[in-house]
């Protein structure tokens, strides 16, 4: 029963990750690509604490809390770098 | 046993051919900027396929490190080069698909003479309690293998210095808006303590200076995003990138003159010296690392 | 053995938010609707998730770090929306 | 379940050794470079595993671990040369 349930649950946080594949590659512009590698940084995230749910291993978080902060840290680097422009000295 | 699969196996399928999608569609695609796209996406789930396969340690230094620091950089390459992407000749076509499809029978050959065995890990277990920490990666990694770790120190430090002496002045990409500047102000005390909580962690768990010294240097990286400069003087930064090596080689030639040999920690001492290493490790990989993005000291 | 059910039950609601936020994704039309599609049902469905997993442990440190991962999603989540819409507006 | 990794790693390490030979633009052979490490480390996790204890091998782990650090800081030194090729082609 419980194998079950917890293998529907990962099978949903999947389906999350692929269709957000799907976006990346039919993106008609850059920005919806990044868009969807967000989604993937989130979707990894809750990936990522339903393996913390199942198995109770407490490094789980740590890790899920470095992955929130780097995605969002290229995602603010891919807005600021690739479609601005740019300028001389800090 | 190595050719067995269950129900169990499904999401390491479905994890393991999104990977090689998106390995195929970095490698494809006609547009380097999406290229770097894709990059990023292989990253995360080598990262997730990592954890499958029980090495988290792995899979930190692989999130934070091979997939976003390593993101960085490449978008300030796609940004900064303007080289139009050719068609290769034909003779290289054929010639590249010769050597890869050798590779291919031969590793293909050695896969049938795979086989399951005790490897050097029982010994790495049996000898934990002598090495003064508690994770066995950690353990590998600063004391019973101590070499390559400093090696390895001196290897980032050296291409960071190579990268300096090119001389090469850097545009530097930034937002002057109040809401980036804001936040980035409020999270930069809040990752400084979580990356030296990751490399506490490395003394009985997951984690290590490596990767709390990368995650510091994403949260520069963003404080520097938005215009701003680092509050430190050049000589302070030199300083802290010297450290890791500094420090590692000075705690080693200082045991080998007390006699008990080059890296080699007394049984009661241990954990202390590798948790000065850790430090000082920690400090100059994420100034290193913010050095490598910006180009400059 | 209540709140092992409930936790089950909020991962659930929260898986199935991160997905209507993707199938946004995949299915509205235009750029700016794509990226509220997306930022909105992270807020919520992560905020879901995390709740199951602070059911599911009595550890304070754990309730602490799960806190922070739901906050940095969701300020990373509105603070790059702005950023990508911005910058797409001004520049491309 | 070993098989399909070792199998994965073989095919990554083929189809970017293919590209890194082809490719003629700088950004996508260092792609394909980072990409190759990736199939090499993931042969190494996969054989890791492959043992008769508990837990995997700590040894392969620490090796990867050191692998990748090269690896970034390889890739630092790259950007920057390849940034130093176009400004002198202009």
């Amino acid at each position: 029963m419980m194998d079950f349930v917890y293998g529907l649950l990962l099978f949903l946080l999947m389906l999350n990750l692929l269709l957000g594949l799907v976006r990346v590659f039919r993106g008609p512009e850059l920005v919806d690509s990044m868009m969807a590698s967000l989604l993937l940084g989130t979707g990894g995230t809750a990936l990522l604490l339903a393996f913390f749910k199942i198995t109770k291993e407490a490094y789980y978080i740590n890790l899920a809390l470095g992955f929130a902060l780097l995605a969002g840290v290229v995602g603010v680097a891919f807005a600021i770098i690739i479609l601005g422009k740019s300028k001389d000295g800090i | 046993m190595l050719w067995q699969t269950g129900k169990k196996d499904m999401l390491d399928l479905a994890l393991g051919l999104m990977l090689f999608i998106s390995a195929l569609l970095s490698l494809h695609s006609k547009d380097t900027m999406k290229s770097g796209v894709f990059f990023i996406i292989f990253g995360f789930l080598s990262g997730l396929i990592w954890v499958r396969l029980e090495a988290p340690d792995v899979a930190l230094v692989e999130i934070i490190l091979g997939s976003a620091i390593t993101g960085l950089l490449i978008f300030k390459l796609v940004k900064g080069s303007k080289q139009k992407d050719l068609k290769a000749f034909t003779f290289t076509r054929l010639w590249a698909g010769f050597i890869s499809f050798l590779i291919l029978i031969f590793m293909l050959f050695h896969l049938t003479t795979i086989e399951r065995q005790d490897r050097i890990a029982s010994l790495v277990f049996e000898n934990l309690h002598k090495s003064g920490v508690d994770s066995a990666v950690n353990a590998v990694l600063l004391n019973f293998r101590g070499y390559d770790t400093l090696l390895e120190v001196g290897v980032i430090t050296l291409a960071i210095f190579g990268l300096l002496s090119l001389g090469l002045k850097r545009e530097a990409y930034y937002w002057d808006n109040p809401l980036l500047k804001g936040f980035s102000r409020l999270s930069l005390p809040f990752i400084v303590f979580f990356s030296l909580y990751i490399t506490y962690l490395g003394t009985f768990s997951v984690g290590g200076a490596f990767q709390g010294g990368a995650l510091l240097a994403g949260g520069l990286v963003l404080f520097a995003l938005a215009g701003q400069a680092l509050p430190l003087k050049a000589s302070i930064i030199y300083i802290f990138t010297m450290a890791g090596l500094g420090v590692f080689s000075l705690i080693g030639l200082l045991y080998a003159l007390l006699g008990y040999g080059f890296l080699t920690y007394p049984l009661e001492l241990s954990t202390i010296s590798i948790m000065i290493i850790e430090l000082s490790i920690w400090i100059s990989t994420a100034f290193l690392l913010y050095t490598a993005y910006s180009g400059k000291l | 053995m209540a709140f092992e059910i409930l936790s089950i039950a909020f991962m659930f609601i929260g898986a199935i938010f991160l997905l209507a936020g993707s199938i946004g994704l995949i299915r509205l039309k235009d750029t700016y609707s794509r990226l509220h599609a997306l930022t909105k049902a992270d807020v919520l469905g992560f905020g879901f998730i995390v709740l199951s997993c602070i059911l599911s442990t009595d550890l304070l440190s754990h309730w602490i770090k799960l806190l922070l991962v739901w906050l940095l999603v969701i300020s990373y989540s509105a603070l790059v929306g702005y950023a990508l819409a911005n910058r797409k507006k001004r520049y491309a | 379940m070993i098989w399909f990794y070792y199998i994965l790693a073989i095919l990554l390490v083929i189809i970017s050794l293919y590209h890194f030979i082809v490719a003629r633009n700088y950004v996508k052979r260092l792609i394909a470079l980072n990409i190759l490490g990736s199939g090499v480390f993931l042969f190494f996790i996969t054989t890791a595993k492959n043992t008769n204890t508990e837990s995997p091998d700590p040894v392969p782990h620490a090796l990867v671990l050191t692998g990748i650090v090269v690896a970034v800081s390889a890739t630092a030194i790259a950007v920057s040369l390849i940034l130093h090729l176009n400004k002198e082609e202009e």
